[in-house]
């Protein structure tokens, strides 16, 4: 498996360190209620299909990373800095 | 007053020779981590530019004049190597010392590239990787950061402490590489 | 039929035209009181347990393709009892017992072999931590004996005790641990639960979970709506997706998790040895191939496939620990899709849903669980009361923080465990 | 038999050789299994689990029956392919999975009693008693079963893995492979051509036939000298491409050194490359399937290809009258090439009525083969036509059931093959792995016209993929006949009659497995054991399948398909691992007081990745706990001197770093003065603690945090994670500093003496209170001083640029022990932060809160911080959690002991009764006692309390008082003073 790292050009999986879904980048306020942290922490959209995910590229250039991605045939059809990525 | 005697990181191991392939540390220069701070890019470049004669390199490349180099080392961080860092660069960059951070070797011979491909995950042929140009990557299990300073010469930098598993990781790379023939 | 030695013999005689089907194909019917979501190793053993202990016949299970064909067909066969925190403790013991009297509750040999497991130690700290797992193993009536370097090189010779990177301090030995043949699980469950009535229906994919009024009614099948007053989800790996269906979102995440099997070789391996530090665990099937295995990949993925890097991660930890195996050449590599949890232990639990049940999130601990498993579901699905052994393996455990039972101590990362 | 004047072998250069012991004699160029031929030696191994004896099959790497071991000792190497096997000098192979010998191999007897050990035989059976089953029925299956054996020894030969990179790999270097490298090399492509065989060429090294008018193998030959000589093209001989997988990543393995005799130590073995490829194109060529029928596995009965190619590239007759049964047309140019050289052949069975008449030899049109006989080696075979059955004397049948493409690659990623009813057999399906263009018979496509064609158009289609424009390369001029087939599985009749030729699975087998329901393919394969061997169903499947669908009363499509998983041919752990035995798992890490540490004689340690010194033993000393003991009685007495350099330190600046740490810690850092050092906790995201350590606060903008040493890593990439996922906006930058400082720790009453006479100025008391930090100088050189303690004594950590680190360790120990004092390794430092209650990961494990450990205080209220609000679950700070204490030994034993679980004095020690657990434990030679620390239900409010601890793995039971965590100092007077 190879990504495409916006910054350092296309890697092997290797370098990349992975976390899970993207969700973790959409921290919900502290008093945000009990559902909605269980969601954030615990529960996934899990999809056998296109996900958004997040890497770390441990071994190139230190960026955390938005994949998209398929769960099913791993195709890989974006790559963009998390710190960009934030909707 | 004490005196305190300095070691290299890879003292005792270095140089080593296979045909003529050759592994060698390289002299202990001052190297800082320059981080620019918010917005304050440019200002660093010009800033480097004008107290080192160096320009600030793009992702993938390196800046060298002799000595001083200045390496792409990662998101948002530049290694300055062979000059200690200007003063005033603290202003507009987290400014860190690093001279001794790293075990620093570099490799030489015509096959030099086929024994970094024993250990990298990344195309180091020149037509791929030309002169001056740097990566972040793996070599084997270690980070390392690896610069081509030559047709046939590479610079390796991996964390100190990991010097003797370097030179045995190339070591043995060398050796099988020369071995083919 | 009942198989045996005898019957082997006459129909060896007589040419070995008498034997029968396993199991029948039957067309589903329009209404069962259970149906079964899965025929995996959980579904099946769960459908086994309703018809054998509790005497329910009116069952269906559906498998959208052939039955013990995801998990429970491709894993490295390990059986044990060795976890340490109350909830897993008591689960596990519990399917150890059944797999201990499996051959003959089945009349089919699943060739459990309790050759042993041995986890190796490589440090005072993993020892110490070894040593609070072994002692909750005994404080759970299971058995575990701790090794120094000579104990484990008195049973494993063959590990690299002079040159290894991490040295061997000892290991724990789980004296009942061991291996089963893993199809033969999942069909020796299948004829069970076919002789006791089981509709067992292949090539019949859930499309669709049928609820009114928070009661479950029924699914929708690629062979037509079928209705049933109770529906348990037992889909490992697709969990998600089916769970989907009820309107459910669960925390977990599908990895895979690949392994391998060596060609035939003499037999050379005779425990199950596990190496923590490399991730690598390894034993040999009776056929004489090595069977390994190490971690995840790493990242979602229902590709039942992996990739290089940790296929030579693995390999990279056999050549470190028995650098005997080196000669061995990998035959077959394949990945299974792994329901991992966000503290690595499973759920054996209603849902909101009237009549709707969910077993899941077995990581890749699901093949040793198959007896354990299907017999608290059934107890589940049949009483209305969680088994005593499964009272903790519970859905809301996350958002409550109650009864987590995180044995890796790697918190909620759903890869890490 | 040798044939004068054929085969590509070298005359000129004889081999020697030995194969169970015999010599023999052989040619540069042949493989083992050529060689035995070309002396008459047919009987080359044993079948899995009949025993039956066994021929070569094949000429290639799918070869099931004719697998032997290599050499000895270290260098045995079990299961090598006789087919793939090339001789050299000195070349030593013996056969296996037999006994005492492979002509007389007791183990046959499993043949005479193969009625009962049908299909899945064993899980009916095997029952009874139930403990015969580990005792008595397993062990005997285990020995019977397996093929070679490994030698028991460690692996004493080099392997290595390599990267490769290039636009195109084109996999297969027959006419198809050959014409697609040139294709892309003229073009100006980057190419890899990679071939599993020691020469390219393909079927053309084993064919007679002509391309542009030249001999099939000399064309090959002059197309390969062009690419060779073209500096954008590599070639790779002896490599398989044994595995597809994401984005255009490759596995192959090249046999770099088993034909070789001498390899010095250097040389490799083998080399498992991991190559990148922008586009692959596969023309792995096809391979010829057996036909069954009764006895079709005696030694002598090959494909007709192997036949073929053992005459036309070894120069080798496999038999004096040879035998041909086909049911297509390629089986008659096997007659043609033997009867043009000279070799008798006995009859033509061709099972078509249809045939083409083949002029020059005794024909059977519409007949089949349906028994052979001689046990160690093919005396005749029966054939059964409308006439009746004839039994013809041959020693050799060449057999050929069509040919299945090699489609193998293309399942790799999940792909399905699909059915192609005119050569009766799968075919890619298109796109099946993202950037492959299959080209060639892998296609389908038999005629070697069709074959060169596909190699340029594949190519051509991979060009236009990337952007490479394409070159004109002039289609050569070659045989371009139809391929005619008549589809013939198995030939009805008595007997057994083989399809998995080494799993032993005959047709019988799958028509057993159908009648018992095991109808889906997956079901019959796994229940007969059918494709499981070393060829993985190469030679089998699509012949089982097509029995399953014939019994079963399905076409073969709808029947199932045939998939594969990767490898294509086996590799070899160590190929695979190459560079990991020994120390290369995993890197070392070194301090710089690692030589200096060894020199006075300490055992390192692994701690994570480095090494550590486990204690400094002294003249006198027997025990490690002798020297421990002193270690942690110069500290509380003098002055100890240990390397924490290991510890992660992490160097944050920023306008913004105050702020973020307040973020990342559950305590407050804004707060912290410049020139102080705080202790922090940082929790993860679901509540529980991540890690702690201390954070000096520099300048305004400047802290530097430390880690532990096992958690620097996560620590890095999860402030990374904040700062560039959570708030991006907030400026701050980190760098790990851990390799640039060697840190130490100067602990003890004399401490401060000790590094006023080393510093080159005395620190002055206002300036140096508990917790401050500043720069220090010694020597000139400049250095960092916190004045911290993780002993709770009086204490320092100095740290300095690490090229002074060893300088400046053996300067600290000969201080100290000037002092009365000395180095201290990890055992020491263990017991002096038990007795002070100081936490490691032995209690920080990963399940524990800030409440368990006693510092729910510290997350502060007043702000937000990662893992605040999931620590305030219910179930996060529930009284009932176990809780950190401190365990005194009060009764009569007095050996605590970490593992260990605690319950109250009267229960029984079961899992219903658990109190909890000893987490750490030492002695403590301040106190004169065992003490240990644990997680206890309600500890907070247990002090006092007797509880019993029981290690029942040691046997050990123990009355222990519960009591705080802190044994020593509680007040905590030392370390300030």
């Amino acid at each position: 498996m190879r990504i495409n790292c916006p910054v350092c050009g296309e890697r092997d999986r290797r370098e990349f360190y992975y976390k899970g879904a993207a969700v973790a980048l959409e921290r919900p306020a502290p008093d945000a209620g009990e559902a909605a942290w269980d969601a954030y922490v615990h529960l996934r959209e899990n999809p056998a299909g296109e996900t958004r995910e997040l890497w770390y590229h441990e071994s190139g250039c230190n960026g955390w990373l938005v994949v998209t991605r398929n769960t099913v045939s791993h195709e890989i059809s974006g790559v963009a800095l998390a710190s960009e990525a934030r909707s | 007053m004490v005196e305190l005697v300095a070691k290299t990181p890879c003292a005792g191991l270095l140089p080593v020779s296979v045909g003529d392939l050759r592994l060698e540390e390289c002299e202990m220069l001052p190297m800082s981590v320059i981080m620019p701070y918010a917005g304050k890019a440019e200002a660093v470049g010009t800033a480097l530019q004008k107290a080192h004669g160096l320009a600030l390199p793009s992702v993938n490349k390196a800046e060298i004049d002799g000595e001083t180099s200045v390496l792409w080392f990662g998101q948002g961080q530049f290694l300055l190597r062979g000059a200690a860092p200007d003063a005033g660069l603290s202003d507009l960059a987290a400014v860190t010392e690093q001279s001794d951070a790293w075990a620093v070797v570099r490799l030489s011979g015509a096959k030099a590239v086929d024994v970094l491909a024993r250990l990298v995950p990344v195309d180091m042929r020149l037509s791929a990787f030309p002169e001056k140009s740097t990566v972040r990557t793996d070599l084997m299990h270690m980070m390392a950061s690896i610069t081509r300073l030559g047709h046939d010469s590479f610079q390796i930098m991996v964390f100190r402490s990991m010097a003797q598993t370097l030179v045995h990781d190339l070591k043995g790379a060398m050796e099988a590489v020369g071995a083919r023939g | 039929m009942r198989f045996s030695g005898l019957k082997v013999l006459k129909e060896g005689l007589t040419g070995n035209k008498g034997w029968k089907p396993h199991w029948r194909d039957p067309e589903p019917k329009s209404e069962y009181d259970i149906v079964i979501i899965g025929g995996g190793g959980h579904g099946l053993s769960t459908a086994y347990y309703l018809a054998a202990e509790y005497g329910l016949k009116n069952i269906a299970v559906l498998e959208k393709g052939y039955i013990g064909g995801g998990n429970v067909g491709r894993n490295t066969t390990i059986v044990r009892a060795n976890y340490f925190l109350p909830g897993n403790s008591e689960f596990y013991s519990h399917s150890l017992k059944l797999w201990e009297g499996l051959e003959e509750e089945l009349n089919y040999n699943v060739m459990h072999s309790q050759r042993g497991l041995i986890n190796l130690f490589h440090s005072d700290g993993q020892r110490d931590a070894f040593a609070r797992r072994g002692n909750a193993m005994i404080n759970q009536g299971d058995d575990a004996i701790l090794l120094d370097r000579e104990g484990v090189r008195k049973h494993l010779p063959y590990l690299d005790f002079d040159n290894v990177r991490f040295p061997v301090f000892g290991g724990l030995l789980h004296p009942r641990g061991g291996t089963a043949r893993h199809d033969a699980v999942a069909w020796g469950y299948a004829r069970g639960a076919d002789q006791r009535g089981v509709d067992l229906i292949q090539n019949c994919e859930v499309t669709g979970i049928d609820i009114e009024n928070g009661k479950v009614r029924g699914v929708q099948t690629s062979r037509g709506a079928i209705r049933a007053k109770k529906v348990a989800i037992v889909v490992a790996g697709r969990s998600g997706q089916v769970a989907a269906m009820a309107g459910m979102r669960l925390p977990i995440e599908s990895h895979v998790l690949q392994a391998f099997v060596s060609e035939g070789l003499k037999p050379v391996i005779d425990h199950v040895v596990s190496f923590g530090m490399g991730h690598f665990y390894i034993s040999q099937s009776d056929k004489g191939g090595l069977v390994f295995g190490g971690d995840l990949d790493m990242y979602a993925s229902y590709a039942a496939r992996g990739n290089l890097p940790l296929v030579e991660h693995v390999m990279e930890a056999g050549m470190t620990l028995m650098p005997m195996i080196g000669k061995a050449k990998v035959l077959r590599s394949w990945g299974g899709i792994m329901d991992m949890t966000p503290d690595g232990s499973p759920i054996i639990d209603k849902t909101d849903t009237e009549g709707l049940y969910l077993d899941c999130g077995w990581c890749y601990g699901g093949f040793k669980a198959v007896p354990g498993s299907g017999n608290c579901l059934a107890h589940l699905i049949a009483t209305d009361r969680p088994h005593p052994a499964a009272e903790k393996l519970r859905l809301d455990r996350f958002r409550s923080g109650v009864g987590l039972m995180d044995e890796e101590g790697t918190g909620a990362q759903h890869n890490l465990h | 038999m040798r044939v004068e004047g054929k085969g590509l072998i070298d005359r000129g250069q004889e081999v020697a050789f030995q194969f169970d012991g015999a010599r023999y004699r052989g040619f540069k160029g042949d493989t083992l299994a050529s060689a035995l031929l070309a002396n008459d030696v047919r009987l080359m191994g044993r079948s899995f689990k009949y025993h039956r004896p066994r021929g070569v099959l094949t000429a290639g790497s799918e070869e099931p029956n004719a697998l032997v071991t290599v050499g000895s000792g270290a260098a045995q190497e079990p299961n090598v392919r006789a087919t793939v096997q090339e001789i050299y000098p000195g070349l030593s192979a013996t056969s296996q999975n037999r006994w005492p010998s492979l002509g007389v191999d007791l183990m046959g007897v499993n043949d005479l009693v193969s009625p009962f050990l049908g299909a899945g035989f064993y899980y009916k059976t095997f029952m009874w008693p139930k403990s015969f089953w580990e005792k008595l029925y397993e062990p005997v299956i285990r020995r019977a079963a397996g093929l070679g054996a490994l030698s028991g020894e460690n692996n004493a030969d080099r392997y290595e893995r390599a990267f490769a990179f290039c636009d195109l790999l084109v996999i297969g270097a027959g006419p198809a492979g050959l014409m697609a490298a040139l294709e892309a090399g003229r073009a100006g492509a980057d190419v890899v051509l990679a071939d599993e065989d020691s020469q390219m060429g393909g079927r053309l090294l084993g064919e007679v036939e002509e391309i542009d008018g030249k001999p099939g193998h000399v064309w090959a030959a002059e197309i390969i000298a062009e690419l060779e000589a073209m500096e954008n093209v590599r070639l790779m001989t002896r490599t398989t491409v044994t595995g597809a997988y994401d984005q255009g990543t490759f596995g192959a393995l090249e046999r770099v050194g088993h034909h070789k005799k001498r390899r010095g130590d250097a040389l490799p073995l083998e080399c498992f490359w991991r190559i990148v490829a922008k586009q692959s194109v596969l023309a792995a060529g096809s391979l010829e399937r057996p036909v069954a029928f009764r006895n079709n596995d005696r030694p002598g009965i090959m494909t007709a290809g192997a036949v073929r190619a053992y005459l036309n590239r070894w120069g080798v007759s496999a038999g004096r009258r040879v035998t041909v049964f086909c049911n297509n047309d390629d089986g008659h140019r096997t007659v043609r090439d033997m009867l043009a050289a000279g070799v008798h052949v006995a009859a033509l069975i061709d099972s078509r009525h249809d045939a083409e008449t083949v002029p020059g030899v005794r024909m059977f049109k519409g007949a089949m083969v349906s028994d052979a006989g001689g046990r160690t080696g093919l005396e005749h075979v029966t054939i059964r036509s409308v006439g009746g059955e004839d039994r013809i004397q041959t020693d050799c049948l060449a057999m050929s059931g069509g040919w299945n493409p090699i489609v193998h690659l293309t399942c790799h990623m999940n792909g399905r093959p699909t059915w192609r009813e005119s050569i009766q057999s799968f075919v890619p399906s298109p796109d099946a792995v993202p950037g492959m263009h299959v080209a060639g018979a892998c296609n389908g496509a038999f005629s070697t016209t069709a074959c060169l064609r596909e190699g340029v158009e594949a190519a051509k289609r991979a060009l236009e993929a990337i952007g490479v424009k394409a070159a004109d390369v002039a289609l050569p001029a070659a045989e371009d006949g139809a391929y005619r087939i008549a589809p013939l599985w198995a030939v009805p009749g008595k007997g057994r009659a083989w399809l998995d030729f080494q799993n032993d699975v005959t047709v019988k087998d799958v028509k057993q497995a159908a009648l018992e329901n095991f109808r889906s393919v997956e079901h019959m394969k796994r229940y007969t054991t059918q494709g499981m061997a070393t060829d993985q169903g190469k030679n089998s499947n699509v012949a089982a399948l097509a029995v399953l669908a014939d019994v079963t009363g399905r076409a073969i499509p709808e029947t199932g398909t045939t998939t594969f998983r990767p490898p294509y041919s086996p590799v070899s752990i160590a190929a695979m691992g190459a560079g990991a035995q020994g120390k290369g798992f995993a890197p070392q890490r070194f301090t710089t007081s690692h030589a200096a540490s060894v020199e006075m004689g300490a055992p390192m340690i692994e701690a994570g990745l480095w090494y550590r010194p486990s204690y400094f033993p002294r003249a006198g000393e027997n025990t490690w706990r002798e020297s421990c003991d002193r270690e942690v009685g110069m500290v509380r007495e003098a002055v100890g001197v240990c390397d924490v350099s290991t510890l992660g330190k992490i160097d944050i600046q920023g306008a913004d770093a105050a702020k973020f740490l307040d973020f990342v810690y559950c305590n407050m850092f804004s707060t912290l003065k410049v020139g102080r050092t705080r202790y922090g906790l940082m929790l993860r995201e679901d509540g529980h603690v991540m890690d702690d350590g201390t954070t000096a606060r520099l300048g305004e903008n400047h802290f530097l945090m430390t880690t532990t040493t096992a958690a620097a890593g996560e620590v890095m990439r999860h402030l990374e994670f904040v700062h560039q996922g959570l708030c991006p906006e907030l400026d701050v930058a980190f760098v790990s500093v851990t390799e640039q400082w060697a840190q130490f720790a100067v602990a003890g009453p004399q401490s401060r003496a000790l590094l006023d006479g080393l510093l080159d100025a005395p620190l002055k008391d206002e300036d140096w209170p508990f917790m401050a930090c500043g720069p220090v100088a010694l020597g000139g050189i400049a250095a960092r001083l916190f004045r911290i303690s993780f002993s709770g004594e009086h204490a320092y950590e100095l740290a300095v640029a690490s090229r002074y680190g060893d300088s400046l360790f053996r300067e600290l120990v000969k201080r100290a022990e000037e002092m009365g004092g000395g180095a201290y390794g990890m055992e020491a430092l263990n017991v002096l932060r038990v007795e002070k209650g100081f936490i490691t990961h032995a209690e920080i494990h990963g399940r524990t809160t800030a409440f368990d450990i006693g510092m729910g205080r510290m997350v502060s209220a007043k702000k937000d911080c990662i893992g605040k609000t999931m620590s305030e679950r219910p179930g996060l700070c529930v009284p009932g959690r176990e809780q950190l204490v401190g365990l005194k030994p009060v009764g009569e034993v007095k050996q605590v002991t970490a593992g260990a679980h605690l319950f109250c004095a009267e229960d029984a020690p079961e899992r219903e009764n658990d109190q909890g657990y000893v987490t750490s434990v030492a002695y403590s030679p301040t106190m004169g006692r065992m003490m240990g620390m644990g997680f206890l239900k309600n500890g907070s409010e247990r002090h006092g309390e007797k509880i019993k601890m029981v290690d029942h793995l040691r046997g050990i039971e123990c009355i222990c008082e519960v009591t705080g965590p802190v044994v020593f100092d509680p007040e905590g007077g030392r370390v300030r003073g």
